[in-house]
């Protein structure tokens, strides 16, 4: 506190302590990665240093006798409509520093969430609804190219050969987190998980550390700029390739995991030294233009013998119809968009808040362009970027998507806070973290039980959703937008996501 | 130390020291359940004698992990008992602890090749203390408490 | 084994060369290749593919283990993120060559094209190595995280002869390049420090250069007899104080 | 098929694969070449937009201005005809003979005029005249519906539309043709499949241009093209560069290579180390034509009457190779495609980054364009 | 099978919870000289002092012979053993047979030539009965002043035990200071500065020549330097030897102790022994040693009874090892704490701060002994270390520290210890 510059000192956060109830455990000191709780052994008193605190809710969680709050810290810039509190503070930050503001996890502006104004439709007398307790509810999806037909020969049998397909038991994968940008523990809660799910987790491009290969058949390995760990054996482990362009919590830009956190098991899968810097810029720079992505899509199935579906993820922009038809059209068998409110790594703030657009506008626009160029039932279309329950889901598969990916709500299963330290390596839920110690706070026998228990909970509240459209399959909903009604959206907001104002 | 056998198999309080986060839980747990009150504020503030927690959680960052009782089939504590204070149940396996009965001499701590016999004061003096895997309770408290599944009841036998 | 692949997709080319590789066939020489991409691509067998005609982009992308020689100049994107093999060229190359690479060498016997050597990097026992016996264009080495890369600097073509990269290990934070006859220190990117080789070095030199030399039937004494500077990275975290939070 | 976009979709971009090939003493060269030429690098376009420029295609017209325009629905041939009477006296008109395929549903038609500035204009002037024909070709872009000027040079021929570039070239019947420069371009654009003018190459005048990239700077460009009368309309980045061109070196005076260095202009740094005139000149180019400067990544290939220019962007992020063999010189994506036309080449190299590669017609060739 | 012990004490009952462990039917037969139940004889000093009654004092449960079916003759001694004849002679000549036999007959007290030292007023300190005794003694002396010969563990628990009594009490012990066989001189002080705090009289370097009387009652000592100590008490406690005296002429060979190998056995096949009675291998010097400490007996009956039924098992020596404490402070010592022959490989690490102090004793990088007063926290720790003959070497610093635990020792070991049942 003492040596703090002074411009430095605006936080966000209160640790309050009723001292009446503290037992002195010190459990919120260890839980504490942020250095703001403290025993002082001749007082025999617990403290905290405010300034440290992230809101991250750790101590608080974790206190036996619940006398913790973390509360928002009362001290107030002088209002001003225009310079927000965290205007101010952010200035302040960098006048003091001279650095891009980093800050992790999606974009937490409030821009105008489209999935609170999309309502879904439910059947009543005409049509009947669809019991899902008891009658067969289907959320197997397929994601990879399908012929524009099927061949059959003079016996009706047919000949067209299928191109390789990624099986989904429902419609949700756990999208790419590099193992360095979180740790081994929960690349192996995730990878468990989508076992057991039987579902797809996705590398990130941190490569695929050994003692994970053995989850193969449910892995998307990534190929990002970096080609960290991309080895023909990495290729070959997964059940499908993803080449990634851009992310949505930074569309543009690339990844940096900073040198501190390459520690020995990272350095091994990345196949990079301990300490160095591994970055991994925006552009691939074998990619210059589509037909370079073209080039990189088939240097891939070529190397894996075209037995892997190659995917394509991009991140949510202005011209991302565009886009996705051109990466439809590179050969890609899966289209992934990411929109701005995704992400769960480090990112700069301008970027973060200010870059891309949202997943609903995305998808609604991609798969309505894909669908004018009549191509749209060649490639699977998978929706990222901040689903939060499985309702937005439904939405997204209603607007276009075959399945969605998600990340944020599966690191919040197992803990996250969305404190937003991702960059920090200090994640006191043990997340974003390759410290031992810390890394230790996610059990993946823990972290896989709770992930599974999330998309079995969404699964069957999908279900439920199907079942009161009266539809038993969930090819049924993707694309029917029909089945959704908007409220509070302008005109062009309607015609924009292609759906009707509610009450028409 | 003393060749392991149990032949019964019982299910005793393994650390997984993999998982333990130090957030020390399990002490607050054991001392809850062992105290009058069974409210950990009580059995912290207010209770006399206070409780003392018989799991101990070293901490040696980055590793931490909670020792108790291995209830031992041929515990040295036993063995080394002045006056059968420390008993093997033959039923259970459990190593038993007859507070009325304990001289106080401290031969058990001295034994213990886990380190996990502590002192407590009953009214006037100090007796040995250690785990009793929760008589109450059908899980242990501390494994009940354990937040990361640092501490599990198994039989390993 | 020989394949004319005269008017063949690389497909078709790409499927003969793999059948033959399972088949066990150690030796395979392609004739009339013109611009076929993909050859050698994630092939992971130690064989010997001779290639007539000049090979389209991506030539050994992924590859680990054969070696591939090139009688003629090789397209952009050669040895793209390749773990182990030889690449011979025995011409020019053009851009992205050994990008990613982290494995095998990459043997170019004239210049190389823009970006030649990005993020290229080292692990324990994996070391690529690519050398250049002209010039290459800018960008070389740029996030280099290991390796080495030797630019000789010989058969560049003169009427271009300026086209010594700019930006030269921009960004570069392990590895190693050496230069040989000098370089402008104007061109080097940001974080690149210059210094002579050690006896270290110019045994490591040697051994390369010699193997180089070897491959295309030059005199590894000539080459050697010029001095070589020495370019590292003069960091391991060149970005770490770009950020605050 | 073969209709304009009605989708708002603003511009397109895309990767492609192109090619240049040039007689330097101005001999005929089969419009067969640059159709194999262009074959080889089939993987760099995806079938939806192949194109061709032949200069010297028209020698018997080779002092009028040939002006091919695509109808779209045939209805626009009178108004178009009817208009081009109003500004032009038209020597000659007829339909661009093409050979109906299978593959190919409805293509539009194609109809060339051969056509001279009206008589009260000064055929000295040939500023004049040109700004005649950008006004006509602007005009019957944005005005006229479904009727598109695809090439409206002298002795030049632009042949493009939706397809391979095989199948493009057997439409266009690309064999009949000869010339002394050719240019080919094969699409992979990510637009709406079916928009035959959104193919390379792209014209004004004598200038064509053939790209491989896309334009991140296309909005400034295009909004300053604007100022001067240039009308975006056929939905593509690459357009904008034929108009820039058009603009910098006919209308602004500068020569083609100064042009060249506006699109692609030095870097600060590289400026700073230059010797003042030369500094003096590079730093004017840029303050000046900055909003004429391209970014992103690209490769252009430019004709015009009596050369090529080709060009990468400054950081050469698209490929561009150069090889040659005594007169002909080919200049293309991949090597491969110069060697489809020249066997063994004498030399074979990669212009640098930004910096112009110009081959111009041998200087004893008599101008095969009479001015 | 029939099985005989001789003793009643430590050794015999683990004997004879392992005898039972392995063989449900054999008969077993316990022959005690004393008449009580299993009893714990190390605490007959707080027996007497009243520190703790009667239900404190068994060791076992009351029927805890009964529970293992075994025959229980009280009272009687074991006048001789007959291996040839498998079979032992009882004091009234009863013949017990046997298959197997243990012996474990504990030790005798050691007396010295003391003029006089027989008669009212006079105690030895070993057993219930002597506790009883002297305690009656005392509580009927108005002004009971006592002598206690001998200031090893035994003397000084007694003279504390005698000072809790409202005793005035001297010890006289003829070393340079108390406890010379269990601690380094430096705790001995300290334990002696102690106990003179609290009251109690401590003469060293000295010893008691004879007992003064007048009409029959003592009215003090005379000591061996002329000095004369008042008292009408005089206990004396100079140590034990082993009880041996039954096995003479048997053939069992006998040196300090019976000799016995590590399966308890002696040289007569079918006779074991253990206890202070026995002879076994010292765990650190590896020779044989006698080793009158509880740990050691019970883990000696307990091998020796596995062996008796026949399933194999190794007594992997003996480690000495104390605790103790005086006027409510600690002392633990475990294995090699004195006798530090420095020229030996020896190394000692002494942590003296405040009130604690530690030491350990290295040889050769090995931890042979652990010395610690006033702090006893997880000390058996140690315990395992030393039985694990780890290098300690690259822990040296820590193995002092009061946070000195697993997480200080190799993970091998700690997973060894900590993942396994114990």
């Amino acid at each position: 506190m003492l040596y703090k510059n002074p411009y430095n000192n605006y936080f966000d956060y209160v640790v309050q302590r009723d001292m009446d109830k503290c037992i002195r455990c010190k459990d919120c000191v260890t839980q504490c990665s942020y250095d703001a709780n403290f025993y002082d052994e001749e007082r025999d008193l617990i403290y905290s240093l405010d300034s440290n605190c992230v809101g991250c809710m750790r101590c608080s969680t974790f206190c036996p006798t619940d006398c913790i709050r973390i509360v928002r810290n009362p001290d107030t810039f002088r209002i001003n409509a225009n310079w927000k509190d965290n205007n101010v503070k952010d200035l302040y930050k960098q006048a003091g520093t001279g650095g891009i503001i980093i800050t992790g996890m999606g974009n937490d502006k409030p821009y105008k969430n489209y999935w609170e104004h999309m309502v879904i439709d439910a059947c009543q007398v005409t049509n009947p609804s669809i019991d899902p307790l008891r009658e067969p509810m289907e959320l197997r999806t397929f994601l990879g190219r399908k012929p524009d037909r099927l061949e059959v020969n003079k016996d009706g049998d047919i000949t067209t050969k299928l191109a390789p397909q990624l099986v989904l038991e429902t419609p949700i994968m756990f999208s790419a987190m590099s193992y360095g940008s979180i740790n081994y523990n929960v690349c192996e809660s995730v990878a468990r998980a989508a076992k057991e799910l039987g579902i797809y987790w996705n590398t990130g491009e941190g490569g695929l550390p050994d003692t994970l290969y053995e989850y193969g058949k449910h892995t998307i390995v990534q190929c990002a700029s970096g080609r960290f760990g991309v080895s023909p054996e990495y290729l070959n482990a997964g059940a499908a390739i993803e080449i990634k362009i851009g992310q949505g919590a930074k569309p543009g830009i690339g990844g940096h995991l900073p040198g501190e956190k390459v520690l020995e098991g990272i350095s091994r899968t990345r196949m990079i030294p301990v300490g160095t810097d591994a970055i991994s810029p925006a552009p691939h720079h074998d990619i210059y233009s589509i037909e370079d992505l073209r080039q990189l899509i088939y240097a891939l199935k070529e190397a894996t013998r075209y037995e892997k579906p190659v995917s394509v993820k991009i991140a949510a922009v202005h011209n991302v119809a565009a886009i996705a038809s051109g990466i439809a059209r590179a050969g890609a068998d899966i289209i992934a968009v990411d929109g701005f409110r995704g992400g769960t790594g480090a990112a700069p703030k301008s970027i973060r808040d200010n870059v891309g657009i949202p997943t609903e506008v995305a998808i609604a626009s991609v798969d309505q362009r894909l669908r004018e160029e009549g191509i749209r039932h060649q490639v699977s279309l998978v929706a990222a970027g901040g689903f939060r329950n499985s309702s937005d889901i439904v939405k997204a598969i209603a607007l276009g998507a075959d399945a969605v990916y998600i990340a944020t709500s599966a690191l919040m299963a197992v803990g996250c806070t969305l404190c937003q330290q991702c960059h920090r390596g200090r994640c006191a839920w043990g997340i974003t973290t390759n410290d031992p110690e810390l890394s230790k706070r996610v059990n993946p026998e823990i972290g896989a039980e709770r992930l599974v228990n999330l998309i079995r909970a969404w699964s069957n509240e999908i279900k439920e959703m199907l079942g009161l459209m009266g539809i038993n399959s969930i090819e049924s909903l993707k694309g029917n937008r029909d089945r959704l009604r908007g409220v509070g959206l302008s005109e062009i907001e309607l015609q924009t996501l292609d759906i009707k104002q509610a009450g028409m | 130390m003393t060749e392991k056998i149990n032949e019964d198999g019982m299910k005793i309080v393994y650390p997984r020291e993999q998982w333990c986060i130090a957030c020390n839980l399990c002490e607050v747990a054991c001392m809850t359940e062992h105290s009058r009150t069974k409210d950990p504020l009580r059995a912290y503030l207010i209770e006399k004698p206070r409780p003392v927690s018989r799991t101990k959680v070293e901490y040696l960052p980055p590793v931490a992990v909670s020792v108790m009782c291995r209830h031992c089939a041929e515990a040295e504590c036993v063995e080394a008992c002045k006056n059968g204070t420390l008993t093997r149940d033959e039923k259970t396996g459990k190593i038993e602890l007859d507070r009325d009965k304990c001289l106080g001499c401290w031969m058990c701590i001295m034994a213990c090749p886990y380190g996990v016999i502590t002192q407590v004061r009953k009214e006037e003096k100090a007796v040995a203390n250690k785990c009793d895997l929760c008589p109450d309770r059908e899980i242990p408290a501390c494994v009940a408490v354990c937040p990361n599944r640092a501490l599990v009841f198994e039989d390993r036998g | 084994m020989k394949i004319d692949s005269q008017g063949m997709h690389y497909k078709v080319l790409n499927q003969k060369i793999n059948e033959a590789v399972i088949q066990g066939i150690t030796d395979i020489e392609l004739f009339n290749v013109n611009g076929q991409r993909y050859i050698g691509d994630g092939l992971r067998k130690e064989v010997r593919i001779n290639v007539h005609g000049v090979p389209g982009n991506d030539l050994g992308s992924f590859m680990n283990g054969p070696v591939i020689t090139v009688n003629n100049n090789a397209q952009d994107a050669v040895g793209n993120t390749m773990n182990g093999g030889k690449i011979i060229i025995k011409g020019m190359a053009g851009d992205v060559c050994g990008y990613g690479m982290r494995g095998g060498k990459l043997f170019i016997l004239k210049d190389a094209g823009y970006r030649v050597g990005i993020h290229m990097k080292g692990y324990k026992t994996l070391n690529p190595i690519i050398v250049i016996g002209g010039n290459a264009g800018d960008f070389l080495a740029e996030y280099m995280a290991g390796g080495v890369i030797i630019l000789l600097r010989m058969f560049g073509r003169n009427d271009h002869n300026n086209i010594i990269g700019d930006y030269l290990g921009t960004g570069m934070h392990g590895g190693t390049v050496y230069i040989r006859d000098g370089i402008d220190k104007k061109k080097l990117g940001k974080g690149v420090g210059v210094s002579e080789p050690s006896a270290e070095d110019n045994m490591l030199i040697e051994d390369i250069i010699k193997e180089y030399a070897a491959d295309m039937g030059l005199d590894a004494g000539k080459i050697l007899n010029e001095k070589f500077e020495k370019l590292t990275a003069l960091s391991t975290r060149p970005y770490s104080k770009l950020y605050t939070y | 098929m073969g209709i304009k976009p009605s989708t708002p979709y603003g511009k397109d971009f895309g990767g492609c694969g192109l090619v240049g090939i040039i007689d330097r003493s101005g001999g005929s060269l089969s419009g067969s070449m640059v159709v194999s030429s262009l074959c080889s690098m089939k993987e760099r376009g995806n079938g939806l937009g192949s194109g061709y420029a032949v200069y010297g295609a028209y020698p018997d017209f080779k002092d009028s201005f040939g002006l091919h325009i695509m109808y779209n629905d045939i209805s626009a041939r009178e108004p178009v005809e009817e208009f081009l009477k109003t500004r032009l006296r038209i020597k000659h008109s007829e339909p661009v003979p093409v050979k109906k395929l299978h593959s190919m549903n409805t293509p539009p038609e194609f109809w060339r005029y051969f056509a001279d500035p009206p008589e009260d204009l000064d055929v000295q002037d040939e500023d004049a005249n040109d700004d005649l024909i950008v006004g006509v070709v602007m005009e019957i872009n944005e005005r006229i519906d479904n009727a598109y000027v695809v090439s409206s040079g002298k002795n030049l021929g632009v042949f493009k539309g939706v397809g391979h570039p095989d199948e493009i070239a057997e439409f266009f019947r690309m064999q009949d043709y000869k010339g002394y420069l050719l240019l080919g371009h094969t699409r992979f654009p990510t637009n709406t499949p079916g928009w035959w003018g959104g193919a390379h190459p792209f014209t004004i005048l004598d200038w064509s241009i053939v790209h491989n990239g896309e334009i991140s700077s296309y909005g400034t460009n295009k909004r300053y093209v604007e100022m001067f009368g240039y009308k975006c309309t056929l939905l593509t980045d690459t357009e904008v560069v034929a108009y820039l061109l058009d603009l910098l070196v006919r209308k602004k005076g500068l020569t083609l290579s100064a042009a060249a260095s506006v699109l692609a202009p030095p870097f600060w740094k590289n400026i700073q180390d230059m010797e003042p005139p030369k500094k003096d000149y590079y730093t004017a180019l840029r303050m000046c034509y900055g909003n004429a400067s391209l970014n992103g990544p690209f490769a252009i290939l430019m004709g015009f009457d009596n050369g090529i220019l080709g060009l990468n962007d400054r950081i050469k992020l698209r490929p561009l190779i150069v090889g040659r063999k005594g007169d002909i010189v080919a200049i293309a994506s991949e090597e491969s495609a110069i060697r489809e036309v020249i066997k063994e080449p004498e030399d074979v190299w990669a212009p640098k980054a930004g910096e112009p590669f110009i081959v111009k017609l041998k200087e004893d060739v008599t101008q095969v364009r009479s001015t | 099978m029939k099985y005989v012990i001789i003793g009643n004490s430590y050794a015999a009952v683990f004997a004879v919870e392992s005898l039972r462990k392995t063989d449900k039917s054999g008969e077993i037969t316990i022959i005690s000289k004393e008449p009580y139940h299993v009893y714990a004889r190390a605490a007959i000093h707080e027996y007497m002092d009243g520190t703790i009654g009667d239900a404190q004092m068994y060791y076992r449960d009351k029927d805890f012979y009964e529970k293992h079916r075994v025959t229980t003759i009280f009272g009687r001694t074991v006048t001789g053993v007959e291996p040839e004849k498998n079979r032992v002679v009882l004091d009234n000549k009863q013949k017990i047979d046997f298959d197997k036999l243990m012996i474990s007959s504990g030790g005798v007290p050691i007396v010295p030539p003391i003029e006089d030292f027989k008669g009212v007023g006079t105690f030895t300190f070993t057993t219930w009965d002597d506790a009883k005794v002297l305690k009656d003694w005392v509580k009927k002396q108005k002004m009971p002043q006592a002598v206690v010969i001998g200031g090893g563990l035994i003397g000084l628990q007694c003279a504390e035990g005698l000072k809790h009594m409202g005793v005035d009490v001297t010890v006289v012990e003829l070393a340079d200071y108390v406890l010379v066989k269990a601690l380094d001189s430096i705790t001995a002080q300290r334990v002696q500065q102690w106990l003179t705090h609290n009251g109690l009289k401590v003469i060293t370097g000295n010893t008691v020549v004879s007992i003064n009387r007048a009409k029959g009652r003592i009215t003090g000592v005379k000591l061996k330097n002329g000095e004369k100590v008042k008292c009408n008490t005089v206990v004396l406690s100079i140590g034990v030897r082993p009880n041996t005296s039954l096995v003479e002429g048997s053939g069992i060979k006998v040196n300090r102790g019976i000799m016995v190998d590590n399966s308890m056995q002696t040289n007569v096949e079918g006779i074991f022994s253990g206890g202070d009675v026995a002879e076994a291998e010292d765990f650190l010097r590896k020779k044989g040693e006698v080793m009158p400490i509880i740990p050691v007996a019970t883990m000696q009956g307990k091998i020796a009874g596995f062996n008796m039924a026949g399933e194999k098992r190794t007594y992997p020596g003996g480690l000495l090892q104390n605790a103790f404490q005086f006027f409510g402070k600690s002392v633990v010592s475990i294995g090699n704490v004195i006798s530090i022959d420095h020229n030996d490989g020896f190394e000692e690490i002494i942590k003296d701060e405040g009130d604690v102090y530690k030491k350990a004793v290295l040889q050769d990088g090995k931890l042979v002994g652990v010395l610690s007063m006033n702090y006893i926290a997880r000390i058996g720790i140690y315990n395992s270390i030393i039985r694990s003959r780890m290098d300690v070497t690259g822990i040296k610093d820590k193995l002092l520290s009061d946070k000195f635990g697993f997480l200080d020792l190799p993970k091998e070991f700690r997973d060894e210890m900590l993942t396994k049942p114990g």
